[in-house]
């Protein structure tokens, strides 16, 4: 029952912390730029405005997408916060990520395409790592439900947290990985055709997909003491927005092929260390 | 091919001999108000500039320059649209729109052209 | 309260209709660290689907034109036209030229006037933070 | 099977402040065709510029607002040469360093530009607040940001105060150690030289044979410079002046000629500082323009700017040509373009800093 209560806060909380990152993202962007940037708020106005804009839409079926994909996010989202299987919740995901896509493809336009084509290629570069990383976390832990991990995996995955870099960068659409939603090349990509009302449905898709995915980085680090527990969890989500914003701020965008290669070789490699790592610690063989 | 490009042509050889190719600076046309009009191909060549001048008339078939220089292309293109002029082998619709006002910079046929 | 956070998020679109760019760049220099109009929430879009404020530049010229309704319609309600420069108000500075059609409001309605050839940012600026009031109006009355 | 897609370019992009109409034909994300559309910011200068020899001091300089001066200065020579008289060596030292302010300002526009196209916002941000410097200090010289309106037929309306002059120097010694780091950031950086390497090579024998001037030829290894042959402030009056140049031809050399290129403005800036002595600043003329023709050049940030013009006894002109260097240059990216991806596509076209108020007028 309890489960089920903390379920719920969380399905409500987390969204709005989510919101809250953003606006930190944007400042701390800003104060890197040297500007002084939106207040903290920022992304929740900007949300309430899309909601309240004219709802106005090229076809039906892009609608259906649109809900597909917040629907699909948010489901995942659920699954995570209600302690459900982590793998299943990774599916779900990739559906919504893949809805957003079709969404994209039924706008006929020419940047709708694209950025269609490239949200496709960056859900092929950071879904297998993603998944490496869940599989990982699920092996170590024992399980694969989300309520059932309590032990803190840091010290054993240590490689594999690092790994969860790019996958960041890519789902809060940073700048070396920021392909499919490329403002100066295809305008807002996947994001083009949509206006008003559903645009602000597709933001809040987002949102549910970064929740899910800054969830599994909590994930890695758990303590007995609660407040410990969620300052660790919080920090590690801190540091990692910390880093995507720093990158962003360094790098120029990269390429598509570019950010395969790199996104796949990077993230699998580390993972695949810290796999072997471990087997060989399980197995004794150091000793 | 009428004789003014036959003999730009020919002009241009003899400048590449001496030296390094001119570069092309610019095609001008003006109205000299009586029907015809002044061409003037302005050349950069040894640090200063050389220009070519010469009269067609409103109908002449005028040979493009686009072979020498591909840079001609646009600077033709602009005449055509300016002044009405035909350059073989090249089409106008480079700034004008078909909303806007046809042949703008040709002027009133009041006068002869002065001596320049 | 809705119109109150819905006006803190003002998107905009910068539209070049054939101005000599002076005007285009200060709307430039507004995001950038000088001015940052992202203190209010002000980001440039350049999707006339996710925006709302329109910044147009330049006398409009005969081919821009319909380019320019175009991109007025793309955009959804409720939304805010500012015509920036002297040439967009009223193509004074291209009085002789053949090719404009002298003004935006010539073609599409415009709210808001900024003076100056070319303006400053100061001024765009200014037009903005009083276009939000207007644009909050503009939000209640669609609410109605 | 391979299927050909077509995308549009502009006329309103994020990737263009300008309209203008690029229509690719693309294969899997590869160029392979292009067709370009200007005349979206085709107004009529040169018929209204004809109108007036007086008024067209000011019109010309709203042929483009980011090389605005160097519009009035090559309109003022051509006219000076068709009056037959020389402006004081004042105003001409007067005018080449407001030009090299003003290349200040569009080379650091050009540069935060092509930053901005390869989704390098910071640097774009960094640009511009150096940009924001040179700005103000235009606007405290001249009372304009971005039109000065300082140039007459003859010299200039209105001379610069000594402390006018201190205050340029000042401000470029503030400047020049930020624009040295930010050259070595551009040298440096790993993901910008990997998206500028090798994109849009233009060949010399190309470069020379679509007419290009500028940064961009100077990119494609053609040393070409109006600045040492057209105004007279240059490498006359004991000015110090070689022309940059690279010989690679992609968008990183161009933008590297543009990045040496302001360091070196603010040497010429300050030279002019110290060549500068009390003295008369306009040879005012008086009548209309004879019946003759004359040309003028300068070298504008984009290139070779150059003006033909031709009078007729009257306050109207017969005939008033400009040949800006976007109009040479902007066509030179369909050469540059083929094989490009699309992602290319911005960084290539920016690379030439496009003008297309210079193209179209």
């Amino acid at each position: 029952m309890t489960d089920a209560i903390t379920g719920l806060a969380m399905l409500i909380a987390v969204p709005l912390l989510i919101g809250l990152l953003l606006g930190i993202d944007r400042r701390l962007t800003a104060r890197m730029q040297n500007r002084v940037g939106p207040p903290l708020l920022q992304p929740f106005y900007d949300l309430w405005k899309l909601f309240g804009k004219e709802r106005r839409a090229v076809n039906q079926a892009q609608v259906s997408f649109a809900a597909a994909s917040v629907l699909l996010q948010f489901t995942a989202f659920a699954v995570f916060a209600t302690g459900g299987d982590l793998l299943v919740a990774f599916f779900v995901s990739g559906a919504g990520n893949l809805a957003l896509a079709l969404g994209a493809f039924s706008s006929r336009s020419a940047y709708g395409q694209l950025g269609g084509q490239r949200e496709l290629l960056q859900v092929l570069a950071y879904e297998p790592v993603l998944f490496l990383v869940i599989f990982i976390l699920g092996w170590q832990n024992g399980s694969f439900l989300s309520d059932a991990f309590g032990e803190n995996l840091l010290y054993l995955l240590p490689l594999a947290l690092i790994a969860m870099v790019p996958v960041v960068l890519i789902t809060m659409q940073k700048s070396p990985f920021d392909i499919a939603t490329a403002h100066q090349e295809i305008v807002s990509g996947v994001y083009v055709e949509y206006s008003g009302t559903y645009l602000g449905l597709l933001k809040l898709g987002h949102w549910f997909e970064l929740a899910f995915v800054f969830g599994i980085i909590t994930l890695f680090f758990s303590a007995d003491d609660i407040v410990i527990s969620l300052l660790g969890k919080s920090l590690i989500v801190l540091v990692f927005v910390f880093l995507a914003v720093l990158i962003d701020n360094s790098t120029a965008r990269t390429t598509r092929g570019d950010m395969v290669f790199k996104t796949l070789a990077f993230g699998l490699g580390l993972t695949i260390i810290n796999l072997v790592l471990l087997w060989i610690d399980v197995s004794g063989a150091i000793w | 091919m009428s004789a003014a490009e036959i003999d730009l042509r020919k002009k241009l050889e003899r400048m590449s001999l001496k030296s390094p190719r001119p570069r092309l600076i610019d095609v001008i046309a003006a109205d000299r108000r009586d029907g015809t009009y002044d061409l003037i191909y302005v050349f950069h060549h040894e640090g200063a500039i050389v220009d070519h001048r010469y009269v067609v008339n409103e109908d002449d078939d005028i040979t493009s320059i686009a072979d020498l220089y591909a840079g001609a292309l646009c600077m033709e293109r602009e005449i055509i649209d300016m002044y009405g002029l035909k350059f073989n082998g090249v089409t106008g619709g480079f700034l004008l729109d078909p909303s806007s006002p046809k042949n703008p910079l040709r002027q009133p046929r009041k006068e002869v052209a002065k001596d320049v | 309260m809705r119109e109150d956070a819905a006006t803190r998020s003002p998107w905009i679109l910068h539209f070049d209709t054939g101005s000599c760019n002076g005007c285009d760049l200060e709307v430039w220099a507004l995001l950038t660290p000088r001015y940052d109009v992202e203190r209010f929430g002000m980001v440039n879009k350049a999707n006339p689907k996710h925006a709302d404020i329109l910044l147009i530049t330049g006398p409009v010229t005969k081919k821009s034109e319909q380019r320019l309704i175009n991109l007025y319609n793309q955009t959804p309600d409720p939304k805010l036209v500012i015509a920036c420069g002297d040439c967009a108000s009223n193509g004074v500075p291209f009085l002789d030229c053949y090719n404009v059609c002298m003004g935006v409001d010539k073609v599409i309605p415009v709210d808001l006037y900024v003076p100056g050839c070319s303006c400053r940012p100061e001024a765009i600026m200014d037009a903005v933070v009083k276009g939000i009031g207007m644009w909050k109006k503009k939000v209640e009355e669609a609410d109605r | 099977m391979s299927r050909t897609s077509v995308i549009p370019f502009g006329p309103q992009h994020a990737a263009f402040l300008e309209p203008f109409h690029l229509k690719l034909q693309v294969e899997e994300e590869v160029v392979v065709g292009a067709e370009m559309s200007f005349g979206y910011n085709h107004r009529g200068m040169e018929y209204a510029m004809a109108q007036d020899f007086k008024r067209t001091q000011f019109l010309c300089e709203r042929v483009c607002g980011i090389c605005s001066f160097h519009h009035s200065s090559a309109y003022v020579q051509t006219m000076e040469r068709l009056f037959g008289i020389e402006a004081p060596e004042r105003a001409k030292l007067v005018r080449m360093i407001m030009m090299e302010a003003q290349r200040l300002t569009s080379h650091l526009l050009a540069l935060g530009h092509i930053a901005e196209t390869v989704g390098y916002e910071n640097m774009f941000m960094q640009f511009f607040r150096e940009r924001e410097e040179v700005m103000t200090l235009v606007n405290r010289i001249s009372g304009g940001r971005v039109h000065y309106s300082m140039n007459a037929i003859g010299g200039i309306r209105k001379d610069v105060t000594y402390e006018g002059l201190k205050d340029i120097g000042e401000t470029m010694d503030r400047l020049e150690p930020r624009l040295l780091d930010l050259r070595s950031i551009v040298r440096k950086d790993r993901t910008l030289r990997k998206r500028l390497i090798g994109v849009g090579v233009l060949s010399k024998e190309a470069a020379f044979d679509w007419c290009t001037v500028g940064p961009t030829s100077r990119g494609s290894g053609l040393p070409h410079d109006i600045r040492l042959t057209g105004f007279d402030g240059y490498g006359v009056n004991g000015v110090k002046f070689r022309p940059i140049y690279y010989d690679e031809g992609d968008c990183y050399a161009r933008t590297m000629v543009r990045m040496d290129e302001v360091i070196q403005s603010v040497d010429l800036i300050r030279q002019g500082i110290n060549l500068m002595r009390d003295g008369p600043f306009l040879n005012a003329v008086k009548g209309n323009p004879p019946a003759a023709d004359a040309y003028g050049r300068v070298e504008a940030p984009r290139g070779e700017l150059m003006y033909w013009v031709r009078g007729k006894n009257e306050v109207q002109l017969d005939r008033i040509k400009l040949r800006t260097p976007a109009l040479v240059n902007v066509p030179a990216v369909s050469a540059m373009i083929k094989g490009a991806r699309v992602a290319d596509v911005g960084p290539i076209t920016v690379s030439v800093d496009p003008c297309i108020c210079c193209t179209d007028r």
